[in-house]
């Protein structure tokens, strides 16, 4: 039975032989040469101390080409033209799948056609050599972003190859991203993933990873995406993980955005232990996006402005392209810099609002309820705990493709656009946590002379990309 | 007696939130719900209208595949002996293709009715009990023209 | 000698007599006539009606061509495309200097060839009844936004063509405009201005009546720009005007701009007349934007954040583009839709910043200060008052270019980013309200390590344009 | 002794914070600044230079039609009997005209130095100390190198 305990020594080097024989590449990873590699490399580009100390937020977007070059020009403009000051390196959908195969087969066609034939970059068929010839390239910290439930193979080849950041883990790489992983499954992939970090860590080269906060981007209660962060903290800093970014997703309104953020901080620094460096990354809006670019600029300027005001560690920007998709380079660094405007006109300026301390009070409240019921499934062990009550629905995420969880509680806003829980199926929480929800939700109804009704849950979907925070019936909204 | 409808994401698509409020929309009007989830395959919609003995098969889709996706669905129905209605919505088509079109080509791979994106749900749920002969309870009635 | 009287009737008609036979289009300017015009007129372009109805703040942007047809063309654009509420008709700057026959030269020169030889639209050239063209295209109430130290005709010819609101007053459309009117001569010119806006208003016809806010657009201290609009509001309400929306331009500071407008309600309608209905402008940053369109978004987003907080009347909108000046009618659009997004987004919030009723309180006694002195100066009158104060320059505006002002006040930011008074001159203000400035700026000081000197001003006056709000020396910036 | 610096915006333009800012830079700096605002004409300009015994003359414009505001402008101080050196600054062309082009047309109409509008006070001072070969004082020299 799977549990979070360090996976041993020997047992680590025979599962790193065994998935380094999944593709040709894996061969050229070496240890002691990678470790080497990474003290080689400037201070500019070790991601956890440019993070950890930098002193105010700083941005981040996402971006990945099929193409080495390619992907070296792409990196070099948002850092030259969108002053992102940590860079991504975003892979494609075949390498999350891990079908090499077919992300070699689209990686040959895009150098013949010069076709962007991939959705990123393929980095386990770049292999170590790639992808240290991209990290010489670019004089910025880089980040692996993809969205792999087993991302072993991609670790120990981005690892090798210098990477020093790495997203993603068991729950937040499942759940919003596959409906057939088991959850025990994942766990065990990534705590491999965890421990690979953790060696690299032990030799002085603290990878740093980070679990991603934004879940299925749509509508989540902080404190569910606060106790995902903080399991997946756990079974990071447990496989010896020592630089450890949660991450939250913005809901769109201010006092509850910054409310979560504060405490995803206090909690993540509680939970974790002492030896854990934790930072913190502010995703801008990741729900549907306005089609208009102007509009979508709105968006992104709320999100710099939430983030002036919270002050993350990271923010990862949205582009006015994100409707449609993968933005251009142009766009892409456009939502960077209006970004940058926007925090840096705020940040010095004292903008305390009123009520916060009570919403990250009714935050925390909620997540150590959700945490109890964890270590309560698993006896006291996190991974138990973690299997067990998203199995019984006591831990659950809204909008979750996955089998491994129940997707049954459902969102909604309250009259205020604060994200409450309209329909609770079995998750745990405190009765008169519960209330507080119910009575915010009541006087939203009563506003809107409605009952309250899973169409809310509909309206809320659409209505930022609609223009609006909170989806009211037409009839009472302006014309 | 309620009559069961099932509802599933088809292909690869791994989008969730459109069925979750179908689900719930459906629910809510009376009927019962099998909702497969996202990424079903055309075998596991037959298999699931058989074992429930469903009225309607409500297909999404939001990723730009649709058609391929849909490719000879209605033959793997009929092969598992379904007799349902089947709707299909979502974004149905890549790019800016004018929606008249798409409806057509969905038409004649075997869909009685065709929604956009931006349908609500209680068009699609007005447009089933239409197809199924049923009228809203009264208690309904009542809601609607409250 | 001119004090605050209402003109009579007779001396009403004098002047509307001569000052018609200035150009050829004063002919057709009829009063009955005109009433019956805007007897006529739907309720969806009753100007007044419209602004102090609205239950969330009312878009409006800046557009002025000259061609008839580009006018109603442009504006349909900006009514459908960027949703404005409310839209403009901004005059061309030969108008402004009543050259008449030059505006005509270019509007022949339009027709003829298509470009737009003027910078807006000559309405008096146009005269009544291209005015009437103009209001019967377009579903939405129409504002004349000029510049005009003299506009007598201007308000004669586009009163008559329907045009419900005009923007504009003796002090804030002389001492930021122009070098060498006296403010005597324009204080005579304006009254004419209200008066006929106030003969309309006794006929039923509400015109309502906007003093300029921003004044010379560049840091100036709240107070001073609040005081000048009162003076200009009372001098409205003596010629019968009864609806009045005073305007204020964003400094930047979200706490201070909160602050600013909700002293600017509070003393405008403690200030003017109770028959008056008393609304607000708040016009996004005035001062230099960004050459960059992504970062002049962020400038937008925060103007709409602060909107949504302050919940003025009306918002006057920038454009991206704002930097190369006259923008695109696409980016025009643009700037609204924007500042939509951020406005709907945020107004259902409750989002209450702690420290803005202190920062009221101390623009209130500021501005309390200035009106003192201008009663004083007036023996109780407030039109010798206004003149006798700038004239010793107890009243006072930064880089005011007229000679009517001394304009040697300086303002600087402090080290929350809000603009307080560096260089007093002779500036009428309470001792201990000068010492609350200076503490404040010395700790801006402190934290810069450097003197309090008119660097900081320099500074402050390019800091947005370059991507801050406060201008740090560049030692302790980022790099 | 102090020297005399006239100052002004030339032409109908009406820019008035870069030279309310030059005026308390220059007076900063230990300069008499004779500050003539915005919209001021060449002929203002040599009757204040001759006026006040000027040792400098130093135009701004920001408009875009300094070329024009300009010509003939130092046969005018010629005439008037100005000798006193001529620095103009600010955006000097219109639309993306390459800096040193500016700079040789405006040293052809007869100005010592040209400056853009990106140009710190602070050098614009300098230059012209060199230019009169004043040395800074003793207490500034103490705020420059602190």
């Amino acid at each position: 039975m799977i549990r979070d305990e360090r996976i041993p020594a020997d047992e680590l080097r025979r599962i790193d032989e065994e998935i380094r024989s999944n593709w040709s590449t894996g061969d050229d990873v070496d240890f002691e040469d990678a470790v080497a590699y990474h003290e080689s490399l400037p201070d500019s580009k070790r991601f956890a101390d440019v993070l950890e100390s930098a002193d105010k937020p700083l941005l981040q977007p996402r971006a990945g080409v099929p193409r080495l070059d390619d992907q070296i020009e792409l990196l070099e403009y948002l850092h030259r033209e969108g002053k992102a000051d940590l860079l991504p390196t975003t892979i494609d959908s075949y390498t999350r799948d891990n079908e090499y195969e077919k992300a070699q087969q689209g990686l040959e066609k895009a150098r013949e056609t010069g076709d962007d034939t991939l959705n990123g970059f393929p980095a386990v068929n770049h292999g170590v050599d790639g992808c240290r010839e991209l990290i010489d390239s670019i004089d910025a910290p880089i980040e692996v972003r993809h969205g792999t439930p087993d991302a072993r193979l991609l670790a120990a080849i981005t690892f090798a190859g210098g990477f020093q950041s790495f997203e993603g883990g068991p729950i937040s790489y499942n759940i919003p991203y596959t409906k057939r992983h088991g959850l025990e499954e994942t766990i065990e992939k990534w705590q491999f993933v965890d421990r690979l970090a953790g060696a690299y860590t032990e030799r002085g080269v603290r990878i740093n990873r980070e679990p991603f906060g934004p879940l299925t981007g749509t509508l989540v209660p902080p404190s569910i995406a606060i106790a995902i962060m903080i399991v997946e903290g756990q079974l990071a800093a447990t496989q010896g993980v020592r630089s450890i970014t949660l991450g939250y997703g913005q809901v769109g309104n201010v006092v509850q955005d910054v409310a979560a953020l504060n405490a995803l901080k206090k909690l993540g620094n509680e939970y974790l232990p002492d030896e854990v460096v934790v930072t913190t990354v502010f995703h801008e809006w990741m729900g549907g996006f306005p089609p208009d670019e102007a509009r979508a600029n709105g968006v992104i300027g709320l999100g710099g402005m939430t983030a002036a005001i919270a002050q993350p560690d990271k923010v990862i920007t949205k582009s006015p392209q994100e409707f449609q998709g993968v933005p251009t380079k142009e766009a892409n660094s456009a939502g960077l810099r209006t970004t940058r405007q926007v925090i840096d006109m705020a940040i010095e300026q004292k903008i305390d609002i009123d009520g916060i301390a009570e919403e990250q009070d009714l935050i925390e409240r909620e997540t150590r309820c959700l945490m109890d019921t964890i270590f309560e499934h698993g006896d006291g062990d996190v991974v138990q705990g973690t299997i067990e009550a998203f199995d019984s629905g006591a831990l659950d995420v809204p909008f979750a493709p996955s089998d491994s969880a129940k997707g049954a509680v459902l969102p909604a806003r309250d009259d205020d656009g604060r994200v409450r829980i309209f329909e609770w199926a079995d998750l745990e929480m405190d009765d008169d946590i519960k209330e507080i929800h119910k009575a915010r939700l009541s006087r939203r109804a009563d506003t809107e002379g409605r009952k309250q009704s899973f169409r809310m849950v509909a309206d809320d979907v659409d209505a930022i990309s609609d223009g609006k925070l909170i989806g009211r019936p037409q009839s009472t909204g302006d014309v | 007696m309620s009559q069961t409808v099932v509802l599933g994401v088809i292909g690869s698509d791994a989008h969730v939130v459109g069925i979750t409020i179908l689900e719930q929309a459906f629910s809510a009007a009376g009927f019962d719900v099998i909702n497969l989830g996202v990424q079903t395959s055309q075998e596991e919609f037959a298999e699931a209208a058989v074992a429930h003995d469903a009225e309607a098969v409500l297909v999404s889709s939001l990723y730009g595949h649709a058609e391929q996706d849909c490719q000879g669905f209605h033959e793997v129905l009929e092969d598992a002996g379904v007799d349902a209605v089947t709707y299909i919505g979502g974004n149905l088509a890549v790019g800016q293709d004018e929606f008249e079109r798409t409806r057509r080509t969905f038409r004649k791979l075997g869909f009685d009715r065709v929604f956009d994106s931006e349908t609500d749900p209680e068009d699609a749920i007005a447009a089933l009990r239409e197809d199924l002969q049923i009228r809203p309870t009264e208690s309904e009635r009542a809601t609607i023209s409250s």
